[in-house]
């Protein structure tokens, strides 16, 4: 068949998707500036670009989340008007958001029927919705258990549950936005072999990721997409991720990390026989045991999950455990959930998993944040009142050194990208100078030029004689960071390994539990 | 959606939203037979007209002023102190006790005693619903409720069966000496040559409003307190990475937003009725929340919302007094000031942002 | 002294004086499950019974009175929504504004309507609602206990209370066993989940809002035409509030309302019979005391067997997805 | 007074005394409710400098205010209700609410055949308990066996406008016995009196003559003519006696209300016997005692 498109070019396929001169525009912010693409049916269109590239807010715009300003949008050639997600879900197409658009209190059968109910009953709907899930399990190897609540899901399997929306509300086109950002190595790639085989059966993916190696791996054509605008778009096969990277950031990237060999010295941080038993009773660590020396990187992998969050939640002070945690030497109390000023006053330094959640007060501006935790230090109070002016000016140095986009302190953390806000984290606690940093996840959902510089910092702490506890779902950054590394698997530590003696396929036997060879 | 300039959003807004509220207002003046130009005349001349006008409105304000300050410091933990009255009311049986029993020297000694008792009595009010949130989990708002409830049940307790001499009708406390009777705004102002107003109730506490604004502002914004306060009330898992106590500043929150509450009995008890009496916050403690509310929890915005009552609990007063209308109108033009500057304020937002964008848009052009 | 007739008259009165709370409060439910917070209970429960009574005053049908003060609670109900739905108001501030207006508001209707210091005239014959005796009723109540206490207990309330009774179950229902209840809780959770699966937002919470109106109106209507025979200004006296207390004590849920509202109730009911605490108790309650001690009790349940209540995660915040 | 409680019988009764001079004299009053206790000084001294004589206040709550005012403004003369104010200037018009209340006692005492008679009060303050206090002699007076149940409706200003707590109460107080109930309680004795009514009991009403709230159901009302006290004081005007006024039964200050909604109720013999007793207290022969006096009552 043979369309006719306003160009006038003529085609033998007509593309699942054709967006024409999309421009949007939050405020001052030009998110997208005339974005024209075409994604042909049956294939996975890749799409990178750093953090606040406008990635999300054009896919929200196909998804009708967002309005554009102006442009088209065709789908499978005939002009749709998408003035809303209702619209979006009739054109066939499915989103799985970056940020998981999931009724937490709910089951898993209740999200996938939410908005796709047959009538005004629930009780059909769920039996018809619990029948076909489990089809579609069986299909797609995408086994939720449809009773558990989203909340008690692993953030794996709750992407599971979004694909299964899209699914069963019979999407022809899946939009995915960054969905590897979470998930361990093996679920990603349990992903891929789903994205493989729905694409084989003829559905369009639109994958958004700021991982080359899938977008090599998995894409059949990519655009590159860079302030607001798509710079690029090739197929995968006539690209290299050196050639993306240097599109995307408009400089060229050093994709691996630089490594010195490392010099260990005195044990910095002792863990034993570290026990936490949850809220609820149950045990989440059971009794771990490991030691950071000074000038090392000890990373913990593990699936998320495993103990990795209530570890880094007790060492930084705000979860009580039982067991010895000794910093150079000196025990440290673990008894008491409010200990996070003692620990910081001990030298320890923590990069949180979640920044938002964690790591920022969103509503705070930039130069507040920068000292957050660690207002009671000298320097940034004189007595009862906080140093705001040297604070201010601090803030505004060390958004200089990380550079950190915008460089203005006054600007809430939410108004920055997730890079930059993860960069203004990083700065306050590594400026601090700490004895011992404990980083958890530090590039999630960070983009390639973002992660190129905080591993360079991760390094630099280490070579100037730092300890440093990584804790990464990432293999990757786990094996390139680490000079040991420590796998975490239902509460216990499964193994330990140097870093330059182990490979994937070893660590990924024992974050499944399996113990392999001696230590 | 261009950002709206600053003064647009500070001024403009509320003016007219304001406008809005009078106009309403001014179609149910007409709809109960009344004249409303008459009225806002009268209203305005009354409370701001003359001194004897300011000082009522000053004095109304100055309540406000203590129980707004009081529901914003525990607005900004994310604490909504629904128990401003009780706590007042305590606060005033603070002030009853430290100035009938202890022999004040003189009023300044006085006012200082009886605030510190106003601020501890108002501030332990506070203090067990606190507790109880912060180790027992127990919603703050249904416990302050219930404590003003609990508080009236013991202010009627304590004025009529010990407290109240014994040959008065008046369930109150005896007429406080007169080395506590507080200088009035008349007396304060005399030397700099202002004649204030004699008759009014306006007080040296107006300006202990004034300073306790201040106070509220360096704690939220220049204190290290004020900033864990705040990083609780913006995000409780943050501040827990932080290392910052959520019992403890609950607990100081509420200390704090009690004693603020319980200081505003100084005006009414020390100040106006130089005793204490039945239900002396008189709905000040709730009034509280909507001034928070509208000052958006900032001192400066609980002055001028304060202010705003002040002018219409007083113009209300003077309406209710010469004109035939029943004060429960009061209530209402309060409900409209509410209703537009505080709730309906994007629907005057919305329009003038569209409309500066436009003028922008067309000044950009040329 | 007859235990069991001290029980019926107590629960009798606990029944009654939990109706008005257990209505607004399950008002309450339906907004705030849809996340919009909803302090302004009290003033809609105070316009419904101002214009039920008054309605029913002029025309001397209830049912027309009941009708006028639904919609008249149903028009405050509006006026949230817009506030805080369609301009994204704050939602607390709305509700206050709401409950000084409804105060001010009912006087001066009533004053310029009846000129009798703003209450209503006396309702009677059909302006109110009467008692309603359950079949069998009279013919049951000589079977000892069961009998007794259907015909002195179950029996005799008027319609509203049956009604009041009703909604929870109902309330129930919709919220778990319906679409409507589905998407209802799930805007309340997360909005932007409700948004994307292709479901209004907006139509959702004006719902939900909308039911709150009905069930306030009804609330309301009860106080002026089923308890009392008209209204008398601010005879809510603070029942509002007491419900909102119930709704988070109940952490949102029906069943659990009709709990708390009860609980409620009989501690209300308790303090109005000094004669029985002393009497089974055996101690003189002082009087202030007495009345205080509801209060007392509920801020002692609430801290030693009620745990956190979480609320619905959207609620109080207006759904913005652009700004 | 403030909250504008009493609601239906207190400041109705003051206003109805205003009402009636105006239209008898052709003139005018201003007049205010008010929302503070700092408005009460604000109010008179308004309406002493706007010429207003005299000035005429219901409620104990205005002694304070009205002992500052007085003073700066020698030439009005006021007059205060239910409050003394010593002040060359002021009229202070106290009730005996004792007196009456005991006559509306007797009444009960008499009427009831449960022998359980009972007393819903507003707030516990003392002039409440002052009514209830000559309510219970007058009970006793008749029948020495006699219950009285007393209920108190709250402790905040809510207690003056809640007849549904003021329903509850009345159910309340008919389990334990009582036949005949006396509602001193503002806006909730509305609740008090329907209830009375529906559940077929008697009720007495308060301050002004509520007897016609429900024909044939209401034993009586105990009168407080305060609405002759500001008629009085109004018809004197600038030449208002100043001093101290004592309205009791002997200068038919308070009394009970006799008319044809309750004549029925009240049998000759009832009569006869509450006039004797009236004729005693107004000769003296007959003392009831005061709570206000040793703030305690002697019987309960
Ligand atoms: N809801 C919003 N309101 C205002 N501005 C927004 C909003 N969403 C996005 N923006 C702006 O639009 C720009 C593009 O954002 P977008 O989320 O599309 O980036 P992205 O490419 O998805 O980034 P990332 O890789 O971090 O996910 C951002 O720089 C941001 O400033
Ligand atoms: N409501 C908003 N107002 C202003 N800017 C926003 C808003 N929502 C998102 N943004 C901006 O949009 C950009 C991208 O947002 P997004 O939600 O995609 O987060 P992100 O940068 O990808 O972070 P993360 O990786 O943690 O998810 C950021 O610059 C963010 O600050
Ligand atoms: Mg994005
Ligand atoms: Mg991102």
């Amino acid at each position: 068949m043979t369309i006719n498109d306003k160009k006038g070019r003529h085609e033998t396929v007509v593309p699942a998707i054709e967006l024409v001169n999309i421009s949007k525009a939050f405020g001052a912010v030009q998110a997208n500036k005339d974005i024209s693409i075409r994604v042909m049916p049956g294939t996975i269109h890749g799409i990178i670009g750093e953090n606040g590239a406008g990635k999300s807010t054009l896919m929200s715009i196909l998804y009708g989340y967002y309005k554009a300003d102006k442009g088209e949008i065709f789908i499978k050639g005939s002009q749709t008007s998408i003035p809303d997600s209702q619209a979006a879900i009739s054109a066939g197409i499915g989103m799985v958001f970056q940020h998981f658009k999931l009724v937490q209190n709910f089951t898993v059968l209740e999200n996938i029927i939410l908005g796709v109910e047959d009538g005004a009953m629930l009780r059909p709907s769920l039996a018809k919705a619990r029948k076909s899930l489990t089809e579609l399990a069986k299909e797609y190897e995408l086994n939720v258990d449809p009773d558990a609540n989203i909340e008690d899901l692993s953030v794996g399997h709750q992407q599971r549950v979004e694909i299964l929306k899209a699914l069963y509300r019979q999407a022809n086109i899946l939009i995915l936005d960054e969905p590897t950002g979470v998930l361990t190595p093996a679920e990603a790639n349990q992903l891929f072999r789903i994205l493989h085989r729905l694409r084989d059966e003829g559905k369009t993916i639109l994958l958004i990721t700021h991982k080359l190696r899938e977008i090599m791996n998995i894409t059949e054509t990519v655009s590159v997409m860079r302030r607001g605008e798509i710079v690029a778009t090739v197929p995968t096969s006539q690209t290299s991720p050196e050639a993306l990277a240097e599109l995307m950031v408009g400089r060229k990237v050093l994709l691996r990390v630089d490594k010195k060999p490392a010099k260990p010295g005195a044990k910095i941080l002792d863990v034993k026989n570290l026990r936490v038993v949850d809220e609820v009773g149950i045990e989440r660590l059971k009794g771990v045991d490991f030691h950071v020396r000074s000038g090392e990187v000890l990373g913990i992998a593990g699936v998320a999950g495993n103990g990795q969050s209530e570890l880094l939640a007790v060492l930084g002070g705000y979860q009580k455990a039982t067991g010895t945690v000794k910093i150079n030497e000196k025990p440290i109390e673990v008894g008491s959930a409010s200990q996070g000023q003692s620990r910081r006053a001990n030298g320890l330094s923590h990069v949180p998993e979640d920044r938002q959640q964690e790591g920022l007060i969103m509503e705070f501006t930039a130069w507040e944040n920068s000292v957050f935790g660690y207002h009671h230090d000298a320097g940034i109070q004189n007595g009862i009142f906080m140093n705001n002016a040297a604070i201010r000016n601090e803030a505004q140095a060390k958004i200089e050194r990380f550079d950190i986009r915008p460089p203005d302190p006054r600007l809430k953390a939410r108004n920055f990208s997730g890079g930059n806000q993860q960069k203004i984290v990083l700065a306050r606690e590594i400026e601090r100078d700490p004895e011992i940093l404990l980083v958890g996840q530090p590039t999630r959902g960070v983009d390639i030029g973002a992660i190129e510089f905080i591993h360079r910092q991760i390094m630099t702490l280490r070579d100037k004689g730092k300890a440093v506890l990584l804790v990464s779902v990432e293999l990757d950054e786990v094996l390139s960071l680490s000079d040991r590394i420590a796998v975490m698997f239902d509460g216990n530590i499964m193994g330990e390994r140097l870093a330059s003696e182990t490979d994937e396929k070893e660590l990924g036997l024992l974050m499944a539990g399996v113990k392999t060879g001696t230590n | 959606m261009q950002k709206i300039p600053q003064w647009a959003d500070v001024v403009l807004v509320p003016l007219i939203s304001l406008l809005l509220a009078a106009i309403i207002s001014a179609l149910v003046i007409i709809a109960i037979g009344q004249d409303p130009i008459e009225a806002v005349k009268l209203m305005v001349i009354g409370a701001l007209g003359s001194t004897y006008g300011w000082g009522y409105t000053l004095y109304y304000a100055t309540n406000f002023i203590f129980t707004g300050l009081a529901v914003s410091v525990a607005f900004h933990a994310k604490l909504f102190n629904i128990g401003g009255e009780g706590q007042a009311m305590i606060g005033g049986l603070g002030v009853a006790i430290a100035a009938l029993y202890i022999p004040w020297p003189h009023w300044s000694i006085a006012l200082l005693g009886c605030t510190c008792s106003a601020a501890i009595f108002g501030a332990l009010w506070g203090y067990l619903p606190a507790i109880l949130q912060a180790k027992r989990g127990s919603h703050i708002v249904i416990t302050t409720i219930m404590f003003n409830f609990i508080a009236a049940g013991l202010l009627n307790y304590v004025l009529v069966n010990v407290m109240r001499p014994p040959a008065s009708m008046d369930p109150a406390t005896a007429s406080f000496p007169p080395a506590t009777h507080l200088p009035t705004l008349h007396d304060l102002l005399m030397p700099l040559g202002i004649n204030f107003s004699r008759t009014t109730p306006a007080n040296i506490t107006f300006l202990i409003a004034f300073l306790a604004a201040v106070f509220v502002w360096l704690l939220i914004w220049k204190t290290r307190l004020g900033y864990s306060i705040r990083s609780f009330g913006q995000s409780g898992s943050a501040a827990k990475y932080a290392g910052i106590n959520p019992v403890k500043i609950t607990v100081i929150t509420m200390l704090i937003s009690g004693g603020l509450a319980g200081m505003m009995s100084i005006n009414t008890t020390m100040g106006e009725a130089e005793r204490l009496i039945l239900n002396a916050p008189e709905g000040a403690g709730f009034i509280g929340i909507a001034v928070a509310l509208m000052g958006r929890s900032h001192p400066l915005g609980v002055v001028l919302a304060s202010l705003l009552f002040g002018f219409l609990y007083q113009g209300g007063a003077e309406l209710a007094m010469w004109m035939a209308i029943p004060r429960e109108l009061i209530v209402v033009i309060q409900a409209l000031v509410i209703l537009f500057t505080g709730a309906l304020d994007n629907m005057v937002r919305l329009p003038i942002n569209a409309l500066l964008t436009i003028i922008q848009k067309s000044g950009d052009a040329k | 002294m007859d235990i069991l007739n001290d029980l019926i008259t107590v629960l009798n009165s606990t029944l009654r004086l939990s109706t008005p709370l257990l209505l607004a409060c399950l008002a309450g439910l339906f907004s705030e499950r849809a996340g919009i917070f909803d302090i302004g209970l009290e003033g809609k429960m105070l316009c419904a019974a101002f214009f039920s009574g008054a309605v029913a005053a002029i025309t001397g049908s209830v049912w027309i009175g009941l009708a006028a003060g639904i919609a008249s609670s149903l028009a405050l109900s509006a006026l949230h929504g817009i506030a805080s739905i369609t301009f994204r108001g704050n939602q607390l501030i709305s509700g206050v504004a709401i409950n000084f207006f409804a105060a001010g508001m009912t006087v001066l209707v009533a004053q310029s309507w009846f000129k009798q210091g703003g209450r209503t005239p006396s309702l009677t014959g059909n302006g109110r609602f009467n008692a309603v005796e359950l079949p069998l009723a009279e013919s049951l109540k000589d079977i000892p206990f069961l009998g007794h206490i259907y015909n002195g207990l179950i029996s005799g309330h008027t319609i509203l209370v049956y009604i009041a009774l009703l909604v929870v179950p109902v309330t129930w229902w919709i919220l778990y066993r319906t679409r409507f209840g589905l998407r209802l809780r799930a805007v309340g959770e997360a909005p932007e989940a409700v948004d994307t699966a292709g479901i209004s937002v907006i139509h959702l919470r004006f719902a939900a809002v909308g039911i709150c109106g009905v069930l306030c109106g009804i609330a309301g209507a009860y106080l002026a035409t089923g308890l009392q025979a008209g209204f008398v200004k601010d005879m809510t006296a603070g029942r509002g509030y007491i419900a909102l207390a119930a709704l988070i004590f109940a952490k949102w849920r029906p069943w659990y309302a009709l709990m708390s509202c009860l609980l409620f109730g009989f501690l209300q009911a308790i303090a109005l019979r000094p004669d029985l605490i002393e009497a089974y108790l055996s101690f003189k309650v002082q009087v202030q005391l007495l009345d205080v001690l509801p209060y007392i009790l509920t801020v002692i349940i609430l801290a030693g067997f009620v745990g956190k209540a979480t609320p619905p995660r959207a609620g109080g915040e207006p759904y913005v997805k652009e700004q | 007074d403030l909250g504008g409680k009493f609601d239906k019988s207190f400041n109705e009764s003051a206003f109805n005394g205003a009402t009636r001079w105006a239209t008898e004299n052709n003139s005018s009053f201003k007049e205010i409710e008010l929302q503070s206790d700092a408005q009460r000084e604000q109010a008179l001294r308004r309406f002493a400098e706007s010429g207003a004589n005299p000035i005429v206040m219901a409620g104990f709550m205005f002694a304070t205010a009205l002992g500052e005012v007085a003073k700066d403004y020698p030439d009005t003369k006021f007059a205060i209700i239910d409050m003394v104010v010593d002040a060359p200037n002021v009229r202070s018009v106290v009730f005996n609410e004792h007196e009456g209340s005991y006559l509306v006692g007797m009444l009960a005492a008499q009427a009831s055949k449960t022998g359980t008679v009972g007393f819903i009060g507003g707030m516990d303050i003392p002039l409440i308990r002052k009514f209830a206090c000559g309510y219970v002699q007058g009970v006793k007076s008749v029948n020495p066996d006699a219950v009285v149940v007393q209920n108190m409706t709250g402790t905040t200003p809510a207690a003056w406008n809640d007849p549904v707590k003021g329903s509850e109460l009345t159910k309340a107080q008919i389990a334990q016995g009582a036949d005949v109930i006396y509602a001193a309680a503002g806006g909730t004795g509305v609740g008090v009196l329907q209830t009375a009514a529906d559940e077929d009991i008697l009720s007495i009403g308060v301050d002004s003559n509520q007897n016609y709230l429900h024909s044939g159901k209401v034993l009586t009302s105990m009168l407080k003519r305060v609405d002759n006290a500001v008629y009085d004081a109004m018809t004197q005007g600038a030449d208002l006696e100043t001093g101290f006024n004592i309205m009791g039964i002997s200068n038919g200050g308070v009394g009970y209300a006799l008319d044809e909604h309750n004549a029925s109720l009240i049998t000759t013999d009832m009569q006869a016997s509450v006039d004797a007793a009236s004729g005693q207290i107004a000769s003296g022969a007959l003392a009831v005692h005061d709570y206000m006096s040793d703030n305690s009552c002697p019987v309960e």
